[in-house]
């Protein structure tokens, strides 16, 4: 019988420092048959291990659309991230999934869409645009949202500007007041407040939002305000987890197992659930 | 109890395997900055020979020993643990070895009812100027150590996981 | 359709008899005032006078496992898969509540992903289940979640002591039918079936008082925020002995540990009342306070597993209400629960 | 007994009902057998369900530790005498605010376990009727210690060898589970996050083999030398019972030896590990 709980072997290839403290990495299967086939969808996530520290689940940061490779960004914050993010091109580490759900992409197809995400939630709405920009054709006006603390709190910096040259995409960035440098060029001013400014179109529309808890709170109303209907408002569930596989127990919420049927739930799914996330 | 993982191969601080028959005696010394630190690199200056089995590693003071250092020792497989400061009076910080003192004596009794092997476990007071002292506590050690023979008891527990 | 007995003096002969093919023997014996399950004991010591204080679970989940090992070579890793030490087991004389954990907590183990740990350990297991004349134990409540003292449920073989020195043996899975012929060494007579259901019937009526935990779920599923939860778990310490102790408790945690040139990762017993459990790196945690995470055992038991797999995650052995040491009952919660749901609260 | 419950009960109503305290902290009766079952009694007729008898064994200062207890302004706790020392504990090292806490002492004639036998501690207690209080219940007990019954505990581990005793504590530790469960009953045990469960770095193993389980148990003796009052609720609360108390008082009599102090008596004391000689014992220091 298989070993669910061996890792894959991943080298990394790239290593970009994306803020002070938070990481992303490009990473490659060494095992060439898992490099051509391995494939996932937005939403997805997996178990990154560093060998004698442990695993650590975050999501794949990358779109399916690209292959031969997969991406992950992380804030290094506790034993496991600390050691990942000290880790340099070339050395392996382990990787276990795709798990999870998904974001339906093709229920997507020729519908609005806003992407709203605060400072380290973007990777798992990155996977999601990178996925709706390579095909950009099956969809109608693509909003992006994106606020962080200060500038320095921003990740994927150089992808913000890719999405800015674009004339197919209007993206919004955002920094708490306070948190802009002298050459801030975007919005001042909390997530929420940006969005409802910004005003996406909410007709045949959906959103993808993705952010801290609080944020999340805040910026439903508005979208709820702008006429998304919580059912057209999708999220990603983060809670603790050890296996990713639903044995280990710790990251249900009600008899949802968030590593099996989440972590993509609509808004109004999690509106159904009991209060313990 | 027998579900337990299965052993691991043990090896020296230098990352190779271990020969059985090669067996060295390994100690850890944990010794203050201020007097068995300087004790022995006055010993190292004078050029006083001593067994190369001591692994040192500095703390501030015995006032910071933790018995989770000679744990973790033992754990990484060494034979023997010293523990080693300023002598009573002489503390850069006034009383970390009184304070030290008293540790020792309760973690020291802790040991022994747990059957630990207590001719592996020495305390010293060695000053800044007692090179001779440091080269005499380390020889000392490493023959005890050496008659002993590899900390079997410790390695046992160790050997799984 | 007849049974065959034998001597119950035969008991310890027969356990080595089938630790003799080859299998390791586990069997409950005397420690201090309680009972536990140990393996490799003594078959002469063997004790049934109650219900052991372990379960039967470490014997398929133990308590700490390899799942991985891995050897460090310059920026590489080889990894090395691990087989699970699933040696051929006979677990002899467990208790009719253990046996039916087993198939309680199967589907867990094999819902999309199959554990291989737990199953190629289960696969090797043989249960010979010594079957409850009367509930051993005050705390006993397996009435009450559908199953019996003289439960079948994931046994291969039962034995009913029906009375002082007869023991009678009826093969239950085509694993205890193979083993006829081992029993049938120590074959003494014979009881015919009303023995058994006499049996069955004695055992059914020393658990009378328990209630029926049929509206338990439902009631759940409408009171996650309910007052009861502070005032039966204020005095919950979160020692965790209930789920350590809990044959159907399944959570784990995995580690990893290592030394210079590699390392293994492990997986061990962990349980929902601990903080850390749940704890986000962040520092967020979703089961902040010690009556949460006391609910959550009670909804994961009662309602959450249920809804997923169809079945109770308790067969009420009492463990967590006789060893709680505060006495907080887990039967008592769920028959409140029972009881206002009865009363349409 | 009845009268020692009688008073609980009016005392603690009257706290209740004056507003000294927010809530009792007692035993009511349990469900189990003839156990008894920690108590909270927030208003005056709560104070009805709380009792005192010989099964009511949970020593309750482990709540101040833990909410809802911990966050009241002021609160009620019924306790025996071994109950306040653990209190004394606490206040020596400044845990729990004298005004913070309100003792309804009782007095005991010792308690029985849940196999009917007297713990050690009631048999070497010398605290039947208690002396730091502010209520007290029940008429004056007087004490009988056997001096010998906490030694003689120990007599079998003195007769061992060295290699004897590593076998028997191997064999003991094995057992261990890690569920904490000692840590948890422990009134003494305060940290918020223990050791046990920091990561960075690692000091103790959390997996259950026979290393981790040899430095976590030695590091629960070892923190708790010198403070533990011998409450037993560690050895009590351990699902696969291992004899926790030998190492404890293995601990206090090194420590009642070497510093001639033991805990729970004296709230102005230093602690021993908190203090020094400057001619403590030095023999053992080359």
């Amino acid at each position: 019988m298989e070993n669910i709980y061996k890792p894959y072997l991943v080298r990394i290839e790239e290593k970009r420092t994306e803020t002070y403290d938070t990481t992303s990495f490009k990473l490659a299967f060494l095992d060439d048959d898992m490099r051509e086939n391995f494939a996932y969808h937005a939403g997805n996530f997996g178990e990154y291990s560093v060998f004698g520290e442990g695993e650590s689940t975050f999501c794949i940061a990358s779109s399916p659309t690209k292959k031969g490779y997969i991406e992950c960004c992380f804030r290094a914050a506790g034993r496991l991230t600390k050691s990942l993010a000290a880790k340099e091109v070339g050395d392996v580490i382990g990787f276990r999934g795709p798990y999870g759900n998904r974001f339906p992409i093709e229920d997507y197809y020729g519908k609005n869409i806003v992407f709203v995400a605060g400072g380290i939630a973007l990777p798992p709405v990155r996977s999601v645009i990178w996925n709706v920009l390579d095909l950009r054709d099956k969809f109608e006006e693509v909003t992006i949202v994106y606020g962080a603390r200060s500038e320095a709190d921003l990740v994927y910096k150089h992808e913000l500007k890719e999405w800015e040259e674009r004339g197919d995409v209007n993206l919004v960035q955002t920094v708490d007041p306070g948190g802009e440098g002298p050459d801030w060029k975007g919005q001042v001013g909390f997530v929420p407040n940006v969005l409802g400014e910004a005003a996406p179109n909410a007709e045949n529309g959906i959103a993808v939002l993705c952010g801290p808890p609080v944020m999340i709170r805040f910026t439903l109303p508005v979208l709820r305000e702008l006429g998304f209907r919580d059912e057209d408002v999708w999220t990603t569930l983060e809670n603790r987890m050890k296996c990713g596989l639903g044995k280990c127990g710790r990251c249900n919420v009600g008899e949802i197992y968030v590593c099996k049927e989440g972590p993509v739930f609509t808004a109004a799914q999690v509106a159904q659930m009991p209060n313990d996330f | 109890m027998s579900e337990s993982p299965q052993s691991e191969t043990q090896t020296d601080g230098a990352g190779q395997p271990e020969a059985a028959t090669s067996w060295e005696p390994r100690i850890v010394a944990f010794i203050c900055n201020w007097c068995t630190y300087t004790g022995a690199d006055l010993a190292g200056t004078s050029r006083m020979k001593y067994p190369p089995n001591v692994r040192v590693i500095k703390i501030p003071c015995t006032g910071r020993f933790d018995p989770l250092f000679m744990i973790k020792a033992f754990e990484r497989g060494a034979d023997g643990v010293l523990v080693s400061g300023c002598h009573p009076g002489d503390c850069h910080y006034t009383a970390g070895n009184y304070n030290a003192r008293r540790k020792y004596t309760v973690f020291k009794s802790l040991l022994e009812t747990l059957g630990m092997d207590m001719d592996r476990v020495w305390f010293s007071w060695i000053s800044a100027s007692e090179g001779g002292k440091w080269v005499d506590t380390i020889q000392k050690f490493t023959e005890v150590i050496r008659e002993k023979g590899p900390f079997v008891e410790y390695r046992e527990m160790i050997d799984v996981g | 359709m007849p049974h065959m007995t034998l001597d119950r003096t035969d008991l310890p002969s027969l356990a080595q008899a089938l630790a003799g093919q080859g299998r390791r023997l586990v069997l409950p014996v005397r420690e201090g005032q309680e009972l536990f399950y140990r393996e490799g004991a003594d078959p002469a010591q063997l004790d049934l006078s109650t219900i052991p204080k372990n379960s039967i679970k470490e014997f398929l989940f133990p308590k700490c496992e390899k799942i991985l090992e891995y050897e460090y070579s310059g920026n590489d890793v080889v990894i090395e898969d691990v087989a699970p030490d699933a040696k051929p087991t006979v677990i002899f004389c467990a208790r009719p509540c253990d046996a039916a954990s087993l198939p309680v907590v199967e589907p867990l183990w094999n819902w999309d992903y199959k554990d291989k740990f737990f199953n190629e350990r289960r696969e090797q297991t043989l249960l010979v289940t010594y079957a409850c004349r009367t509930a051993p134990d005050e705390a006993c409540f397996c009435a009450s979640v559908g199953l019996s003292p003289s439960a079948d449920q994931g046994s291969d073989v039962m034995l009913y002591a029906v009375d002082d020195a007869t023991v009678a043996v009826r093969p239950v899975s085509p694993k205890g039918k193979e083993l006829e012929e081992v029993f049938s060494k120590f074959k003494k007579g014979e009881v015919s079936d009303e023995a058994l259901e006499a049996f069955a019937k004695e055992g059914d009526e020393s658990l009378a008082h328990r209630k029926p935990l049929d509206k338990v779920k439902g009631w759940l599923e409408a009171h996650f925020e309910d007052p009861l939860w502070e005032e039966k778990a204020f005095r919950c310490i979160g020692c965790g002995t209930c789920t350590f102790l809990c044959p159907t408790c399944h959570c784990f945690d995995i580690q990893d540990e290592s030394v210079f040139d590699g390392g293994c990762r492990l997986k061990n017993w962990d349980g929902c009342q601990f903080p850390l459990f749940t704890l986000h790196t962040s520092g967020h945690n979703p089961r902040d306070t010690q009556p949460k995470r006391y609910r959550q055992r009670i909804y994961h038991k009662y309602a959450i597993y249920p809804e997923k797999f169809g079945k109770i995650l308790c067969t009420g052995c009492g463990r967590c209400v006789a060893h709680c040491p505060v006495n907080l009952s887990l039967y008592d919660v769920v028959a409140t629960a029972q009881e206002r749901a009865e009363k349409g609260e | 007994m009845s009268d020692r419950t009688d008073k609980i009960r009016e005392v603690a109503r009257k706290w209740l009902a004056d507003g000294t305290v927010e809530a009792v902290v007692g035993w009511e009766q349990g469900t189990y057998g003839e156990k008894c079952s920690p108590a909270l009694a927030r208003t005056p007729e709560d104070a009805d369900r709380l009792l005192f008898n010989e099964r009511c064994t949970n020593n309750l200062m482990t709540y101040l530790k833990r909410d809802p207890v911990r966050s009241m302004a002021k609160v009620g706790i019924v306790a025996k005498g071994c109950d306040i020392k653990s209190l004394i504990g606490l206040l020596q090292e400044s845990q729990v605010e004298r005004e913070k806490v309100m003792v309804l002492a009782v007095t005991c004639e010792g308690v029985k376990k849940d196999d009917g036998t007297v713990p050690v501690k009631c048999q070497a207690c010398d605290v039947n009727t208690p002396t730091f209080f502010d209520e007290i219940a029940g008429d004056k007990v007087a004490s009988n210690p056997d001096p010998e019954a906490r030694a003689k505990e120990l007599e079998k581990l003195d007769a061992m060898t060295q290699q004897e005793r590593n076998r028997f504590w191997r064999e003991e530790l094995d057992k261990c589970i890690r569920c904490y469960a000692c840590r948890q009953a422990c009134p003494l045990c305060i940290c918020d996050r223990c050791i046990a469960e920091k990561n960075q770095p690692q000091w103790v193993e959390t997996s259950p083999h026979p290393r981790g389980n040899f430095s976590w148990n030695l590091i629960r003796a070892y923190h708790l030398a010198g403070r533990c009052v011998e409450c037993e609720a560690c050895e009590t609360a351990c699902p696969v019972n291992i004899p926790l108390m030998l190492l404890n008082r293995s601990m206090a009599r090194t420590v009642k030896d070497a510093f001639d102090y033991e805990a729970g008596r004296d709230p102005e004391v230093q602690p021993p590990l908190r203090t020094f000689n400057l001619d403590d014992d030095n023999s053992f220091i080359l």
